[in-house]
């Protein structure tokens, strides 16, 4: 987490992805660009999940829910109130928001694998609360909701997946930007504090429980918003859309990016939407066994996450001092 | 009333079911202080071995004790093989190879196996025990349960090699310093866990018949009933499982309906452990400064 | 949206078809249907193709998941071109791309699922579903309800997702007014329930003497054996889904499954009524050289066969105008087909208002042994 | 801070001799254990307090006491009037109390710097919001933060380490990065357990003018727990001794190494 | 003849070497101390010899066994019983189960009994706390329980690192005297890392002095007691 120092180089890296990304659906088929839009979603959605469960070590099993309502908010405003999309999505992320904070709430009582079972539950739940007979009028039931696809705005001269590609990196770099900025500043740090030693944290003056139901809200806040901008991609929600194992693959992507890293959200994101595709590519007979030795490929060989053996790589190539190279160890990029 | 009854016992037995996995949670627990979300595959694929034999024309009380052996040893050599090059790693990349796991197995044995339901023997007489209420079988997965009980709660509590487990799950380095050998100590607790989900696989597929997908729905109840119970209490997990399982009849039964069911359960254990943060018979550590 | 026109050119040797289903995930069950599919093309093409093409029959792994159902379908139709798409599977999964195939216009046939949305030509024309639909077929139980015991009193155990609740609306449609005073009884079950006891058990204390049982094959083998065993002796009318006798009332017991009443439009190659029956022989010489893994009691694997025969039978159709919107049209004017592995006397009808292919069933009841078909085909 | 050096000494000859934290009749009970029994003394203003006491007879418990990590079931303590009853955990250390912990507890991950900037966290200001928006409060405060490290960092020699996560440290650099966090808030009462637990001779020589250096520049009042007599005798201005929970003496140094039943419990014949 | 000899080791964590080099012995039943600043690299000594560093290189040679390379249980099983740094205590277990965590190579029961009540002997205090779980104990309880443990093992040669840490003056004259005791009793070899100088040179027969990683003096305890730079740095006089 220290030394979050902006260098040049740093800076420099980052405005070549964001270039590229955004050149990205000018160079790309349609359908390329519905999937990179995809990871734009699941980035923003790694990021919250991070955020909680990386940086402030409350393990959550459970955030496809958020996930889940996000979606939802949108597709029922668009779909029951000709809500324009663009309204949803804050709309999503503030109602995540309270209902990660009241989630939060009771889960302070709990702790490590208590705490994953519950916020589990809430992932199991989810699909069912949105069948729910009482809740069909606006959620549509087990039919979901069909959501029709925005067009360009201004009279722009370029596709709805164009369009929608970079709404949702627009939204992206919004978000992770704030994330950033309050992971590098002071409640950042007391996020981390949290993570490590609870007891001292509050010694020192956090209050460990508003920081980590809002933390708690914050990352809801995150895959809400992750959750409206899906469903509008998708053009389509429905409760089998947010069964559990939705959670699980997020759980994955960070793993399997870097906890406790900004930059490993995208690698995670990339992960976990490209990797089951290729594992159906290689065995129609059974993909999931193809994908679980990937899993286990990737944390053998990169057990702190793509972003730590990224970084590992990068300390590498610039520099032989030890002294820097074990900092780079649990800095965060 | 009759009904309520019917429901009571049937609760008990689907419970007795997710106990029997549980306990299967509970070892892994107490030698690795992981929660092995592959367990339930692990069970799963097991339970086919032993159906396998069964098919192959071994008498089932052989092919029983064979799976028990074969899967120790299919534990063992995944902590070997697998689980020890993350010992050092962080929980969840721990608990990403278990999915890794969980994925393998079910999608495996779905190819090897077809995902036909496949019927499966139970050794226990075919008629019902108390009129229709329970049947021998769901009787009899009630007493291997609690004999499994028994003999973990002995094995952790009086036996040298439990407590060396318990050690080597706590602290390996001091471990080592006392001359435990860790390595095989995990690898061990992995051997026997595997043996119990064997036992548990063996006893839950003349229920809900065998499939690769057998175990999933089973792991999250026994996953629930192990944390109510308290994770690190064998006793524990019976009496979670027993109460998960009757908890569920009642509630899709006479309280919200069977679509909700699932959803107030797991509401309850949680109101449960926010009440009592470590399970009813967990035991509740200090960490002090 | 704009539609396309990649009608794929007449002179290719290739005919390139889309598909999805879940290889993966929970619902990996049904991925057999998908392999015997492309079985079934992979002796087409052994056979030397159709009129002189191969079939390119690529399917991919969604896991019953409806946004990678998106994703794969776009990966179908935007990168491989197909030209069509057939037998993709699954209610949700299918529903989250009708719209899109048919704002791109492209044929979407052959939809394995059951809902009753796939037969909207008005507003889908792109779309055609394949099963009987899951209300039709509950109209025929119905029917039979209504006209064998009138005073029947109803218990329902239903999957609780779109299939479940499909039987269950097609079912109160056809009682109609009755429906409220008939059925006493509702449970649902989740596919993650480990057992179906308890939701039996209250169905049974409900005082139902009849018992409509939506299940898929694992719960309807629960359900059978269950209510045998706590002696609950009602008219067990069992959805078609799970009527497999490989895989489903051998498992719940045949002697259990006595009594059940199905309405049924598939042959099962299980079931000793078919053994000499020229159909299942050449089912069985295909299955045993082109599925040699898989298992010949999973009746999934007779849906893939015809769905699979019924593009083969398209495609012959088509002759060599291999346009898009002479697949629709000839998809919409088929009269009278009877095809391999259907009941005797079940055909597919269609017409350009009409899309709804499998329209008719006969009710069968178990002997212990076999369906005995009884009555006449239902439906038109 | 340093700045604070002249304004403290003239607040400090005002309040001179004023209680800072009195502790009445404080008990502590775990189970069958009393780990406190009815401890009570005062620490005036500006002074080094010693608090030593044989294993286990409650020191630590009565530190947890004041950081409100432990409840105690009688007595009461009030720090500079306000009853620590009614103060929420992490309100503690806005109040001017600040510790460091027996069996360190750093926050093992972080690098130094920000451990010490988390130290600072009671002293400063910005939420969720202001840090998410890097509203202008942030953008005052950050620097001010980063300030007062940086001179922390040099008075503690912390320079060299400042990025390597403190894991990864030696026990007396741990301690020191503890030190470091504990001022880091400001406190008025210092709160050290055992700082010099595993430093050698020449190091506890170097320790003893770094504690004097702080308590002078940064005018703080020092409860100090120690077993190492040299330091604790040389320090402090008044010692409290603790056995089996009980208070058994207190005074200035020199009366307690006279103290017969102090060292019959705790000091021994050859020290 | 050593019982312990080591030459050469070199050791570190990550990239570069803490130790350099580093040859010292214990001699049977004899007292060896290595004295060193903070981070002088002690308690990677220790470390390395039970092997609990793969960077650990050069000989160690355990009464006449090549050790290096061998797993921490393995060594530990030769008779070494170590009091690490930092105490590893077993939080979760209680005081007696920890205890018996330490004999857990034994078979001999009824020396374990003996040795039980002899540890409760030394520290009465553990007795008392002798069901309470250990992660509760205050820190000198915790450290009695450390050596305690070792002890436990019957060690053949005992790692002491910082054995006094957090100990009550009376607390470690006592600890010395055990030492004392068990090394003239049990003729227990003893490596002792300590920061309590004075003390440990009185008890020592032979010491070392390690500076950032390297051996820089050695010799007879009473002659490095005499020595200038010692006294100033260790001793304080
Ligand atoms: N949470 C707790 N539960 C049970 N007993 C406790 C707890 N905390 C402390 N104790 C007991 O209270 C007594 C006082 O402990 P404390 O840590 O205050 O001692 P101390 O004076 O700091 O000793 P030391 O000098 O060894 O650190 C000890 O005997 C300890 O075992
Ligand atoms: N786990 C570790 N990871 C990385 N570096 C370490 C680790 N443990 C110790 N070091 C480094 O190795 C060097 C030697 O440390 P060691 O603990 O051996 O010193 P020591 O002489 O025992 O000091 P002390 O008196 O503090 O116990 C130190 O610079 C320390 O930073
Ligand atoms: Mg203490
Ligand atoms: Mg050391």
């Amino acid at each position: 987490m220290g030394g979050l120092y902006v260098n040049r180089t740093r800076l420099i890296l980052v405005a070549l992805v964001v270039v590229l990304a955004c050149a990205l659906p000018f160079v790309l088929s349609s359908y390329r660009v519905f999937q990179f839009n995809m990871v734009l979603v699941y980035a923003i959605v790694l990021l919250g999940l991070n955020m909680l469960t990386g940086f402030n070590g409350q393990i959550s099993l459970g955030h496809g829910a958020f996930y889940a309502i996000g979606a939802y908010v949108a597709a029922v405003l668009m779909d029951h109130w000709g809500v324009p999309y663009w309204v949803t999505v804050p709309v999503a992320g503030v109602i995540c928001f309270i209902a990660g904070f009241l989630f939060g709430l009771p889960a302070l009582r709990l702790h490590g694998h208590y705490l994953a079972l519950a916020t589990f539950a809430l992932g199991i739940s989810m699909p069912q609360i949105l069948k729910y007979k009482g809740l069909e009028e606006w959620t549509g039931g087990v039919q979901g909701i069909v959501i029709l696809k925005p067009e360009a705005p201004f009279g722009l001269n370029i596709s709805q997946d164009q369009w929608l590609y970079l709404f949702t990196l627009i939204i992206a770099l919004v978000m992770f930007w704030l994330a950033w900025n309050l992971l590098r500043g002071r409640i950042g740090r007391a996020m981390v504090a949290i993570r490590d030693h609870p007891i001292a944290a509050e010694a020192m003056g956090i209050d460990v429980a508003a920081v980590k139901t809002l933390t708690f809200g914050v990352s809801a806040l995150y895959a809400g918003v992750g959750g409206a901008l899906g469903a509008i991609v998708v053009q389509f929600v429905a409760p089998d859309s947010f069964v559990a194992l939705v959670s699980i693959t997020f759980l994955i992507g960070i793993v399997i990016g870097g906890l406790a890293s900004i930059s490993g959200v995208i690698y995670g994101a990339l992960f976990i939407q490209f990797v089951p595709n290729i594992a159906d590519e290689i065995s129609k007979a059974a993909p999931w066994a193809v994908y679980g030795l990937f899993l286990l490929a990737f944390i053998f060989l990169a057990p702190a996450g793509i972003a730590g053996f990224v970084r590992a790589l990068w300390a590498r190539l610039t520099t032989g001092s030890t002294r820097k190279k074990r900092a780079a160890q649990t800095q965060e990029t | 009333m009759e009904a309520f009854l019917h429901q009571v016992f049937s609760g008990l037995a689907n419970g007795a079911i997710y106990a029997s996995l549980a306990l299967a949670l509970v070892m892994i627990y107490q030698s690795t202080h992981h929660i092995n979300f592959a367990q339930g595959e692990l069970a799963m694929f097991s339970t086919y071995l032993a159906w396998a034999m069964i098919n192959a024309g071994l008498p089932y009380w052989a092919a029983f004790g064979l799976t028990v052996v074969a899967s120790f040893f299919i534990g063992l050599i995944i902590e070997r093989a697998i689980v020890r090059r993350v010992a050092d790693a962080p929980v969840l990349t721990v608990v990403v190879v278990f999915i890794a796991l969980l994925v393998i197995l079910n999608s495996v044995t779905g190819w090897i196996f077809t995902y036909t339901i496949k019927v499966f023997p139970s050794p226990f007489p075919e008629e019902p025990l108390f009129g229709p209420y329970i049947s021998s079988h769901e009787a009899g997965v009630v007493g291997v349960s609690i004999f499994v009980l028994v003999t973990l709660f002995l094995f952790f509590r009086f036996t040298p090699l439990g407590l060396a487990m318990r050690a080597t799950a706590e602290n390996a380095v001091s471990s080592r310093l006392a001359g435990i050998r860790t390595g095989w100590m995990l690898a061990l607790g992995w051997g026997i866990a595997a043996a119990i989900g064997a036992i548990a696989g063996m006893m839950v597929a003349p229920i809900v018949y065998l499939d690769p997908n057998m175990m999933s729905g089973i792991l999250l109840y026994a996953i629930a009933a192990a944390l109510m119970g308290g994770i690190d209490s064998p006793l524990g997990a019976v009496i979670g499982g027993l109460t998960v399982g009757v908890l569920e009849n009642i509630m899709g039964a006479y309280v919200v309906g069977t679509e909700l069911k699932l959803t107030v359960a797991l509401v309850v254990i949680i109101g449960v452990l926010i009440f009592k943060p470590t399970g009813l018979f967990g035991r509740s550590f200090v960490t002090r400064v | 949206g704009e539609q396309q026109t990649d009608d794929q050119d007449a002179s290719v040797d290739e005919i390139k078809i889309g598909s999805t289903n879940p290889y993966s995930g929970p619902a990996s069950a049904y991925g057999t249907i998908g392999r015997a599919e492309s079985a079934y093309f992979k002796m087409i093409n052994d056979q030397g193709g159709i009129n002189g093409r191969k079939i390119n029959f690529i399917s991919l792994d969604d896991g019953y998941s409806p946004p990678r159902t998106v994703e794969q379908i776009r990966k179908l139709v935007e990168e491989e071109e197909v030209l069509f798409l057939a037998g993709t599977l699954g209610t949700p999964t299918n529903s989250a791309i009708h719209k899109y195939v048919n704002a791109k216009g492209v044929p979407h046939v052959f939809v394995n699922t059951g809902a009753t949305k796939w037969g909207d030509p008005q507003n889908f024309p792109w779309t055609m579903g394949f099963n009987l639909s899951y209300s039709n077929e509950s109209k025929i139980y119905a029917q039979y309800v209504l006209e064998n015991k009138p005073d029947a009193k109803i218990a329902i155990l239903y999957q609780n997702d779109d299939y479940g609740k499909d039987y269950v609306h097609g079912l109160k449609e056809g009682l109609g007014d009755k429906a409220d005073t008939m059925i006493v009884a509702e449970a649902s079950y989740e596919v993650t329930d480990p057992t179906i006891d308890s939701q039996i058990i209250s169905l049974r204390a409900s005082g139902a003497d009849t018992f409509y049982n939506v299940t898929t094959p694992k719960f309807a083998a629960q359900a059978i054996r269950k209510a045998n065993d706590i002696g609950w002796k009602p008219l067990h009318l069992l959805n078609n889904v799970s009527t497999s006798v490989g895989t489903v009332l051998e498992p719940a017991g045949l002697e259990k499954s006595v009594g059940l009443i199905t309405a049924l439009y598939l042959k099962d190659p299980v079931d000793p009524q078919w053994a000499d029956d020229e159909d299942m022989k050449a089912y069985t010489e295909w299955f045993n050289k082109y599925m040699p893994d898989e298992s010949i009691d999973d009746a999934f694997n007779v849906n893939g066969y015809i769905i699979a025969s019924g593009v083969a039978r398209l495609l012959e159709a088509c002759g060599d105008d291999l346009t898009r919107a002479n697949i629709m049209k000839q998809m919409a004017s088929i009269k009278d087909l009877q095809m391999p592995m259907m009941l005797p006397g079940i055909t597919w009808n269609t017409s350009a208002e009409d899309f709804f292919l499998i329209e008719s069933a006969q009710l069968a009841r178990f002997d212990g042994k076999e369906w005995a078909l009884f009555g006449d085909v239902i439906g038109n | 801070m340093a700045g604070s050096i002249n304004t403290s000494k003239v607040a400090e000859s005002q309040q001179a001799n004023s209680v800072l934290l009195r502790v009445a009749g404080i008990t502590v009970r775990f189970g069958g254990i009393v780990a406190l029994d009815d401890v009570s003394f005062d620490v005036r203003r500006g002074e080094i307090a010693g608090l030593i006491g044989p294993n286990g007879a409650g020191k630590t418990t009565l530190f947890n006491c004041l950081s409100r990590l432990y409840d105690w079931q009688n007595g009461s303590i009030e720090f500079e009037g306000t009853p620590l009853a009614d103060v929420r955990r992490h309100r503690v250390a806005e109040l001017g109390i600040g510790r460091t912990f027996q069996n360190l507890a750093l926050f093992k991950t972080m690098s130094v710097r920000d451990n010490i900037k988390v130290g600072a966290h009671c002293r400063s200001r910005g939420g969720f919001l202001a840090n998410a928006l890097r509203l202008p409060l942030t953008g005052r405060e950050e620097p001010k933060v980063d300030a007062r490290t940086e001179t922390l960092i040099e008075l503690l020699e912390l320079g060299e380490v400042a990025d390597i996560p403190a894991v990864d440290l030696p026990f007396g650099t741990q301690k020191r990065v503890e030190l470091g966090r504990a001022i880091a808030a400001q406190p008025s009462l210092l709160l050290l357990d055992e700082p010099a637990a595993g430093l050698n001779h020449q190091e506890v020589e170097t320790f003893i003018e770094l504690i004097r250096r702080i308590h002078e520049e940064l005018s703080l009042t020092i409860l100090l727990v120690e077993h190492h007599m040299n330091l604790v005798m040389r320090v402090s201005d008044r010692v409290f001794v603790l056995d089996f929970g009980r208070k058994i003496a207190d005074g200035t140094p020199d009366e307690i190494r006279r103290d017969p039943e102090v060292i019959r419990a705790y000091l021994g014949t050859d020290s | 003849m050593p019982i312990l000899e080591v030459s050469g080791l070199c050791a570190g964590y990550g990239a570069s070497d803490v130790l350099h080099d580093v040859s010292f012995s214990v001699e049977q039943g004899g007292i060896t101390t290595i004295l060193g600043a903070n981070g002088a690299g002690k308690t990677t000594v220790l470390r390395a010899l039970c092997g609990m560093l793969r960077s650990a290189r050069g000989s160690i040679v355990l009464d006449q066994v090549q050790v290096n390379g061998k797993a921490t249980e393995s060594i530990v099983r030769l008779g070494v019983g170590h009091v690490p740094d930092g105490r590893g205590t077993f939080m979760n277990l209680t005081t007696e189960e920890n205890l018996r965590v330490g004999a857990m190579t034994r078979r001999d029961k009824a020396a374990v009994a003996a040795d039980f009540e002899r540890v409760f002997s030394y520290f009465p205090r553990l007795k008392e706390r002798r069901h309470q779980q250990a992660g509760t104990l205050s820190g000198g309880e915790q450290q009695m329980l450390a050596i305690s443990r070792a002890l436990m093992l019957n060690p053949r040669l005992l790692l002491l690192d910082e054995p006094s840490f957090g100990l009550a003056p009376l607390v470690v004259q006592d600890i010395f005297r055990i030492m004392r005791t068990i090394n003239e009793v049990q003729k227990v070899a003893i490596l002792l890392v300590e920061q309590n100088a004075s003390l440990a040179l009185d008890l020592a027969s032979t010491a070392y002095i390690l500076e950032t990683g390297r051996v820089v003096m050695s010799g007879p305890a009473h002659e490095l007691r005499e020595a200038e730079s010692v006294r100033k740095s260790y001793l304080g006089y």
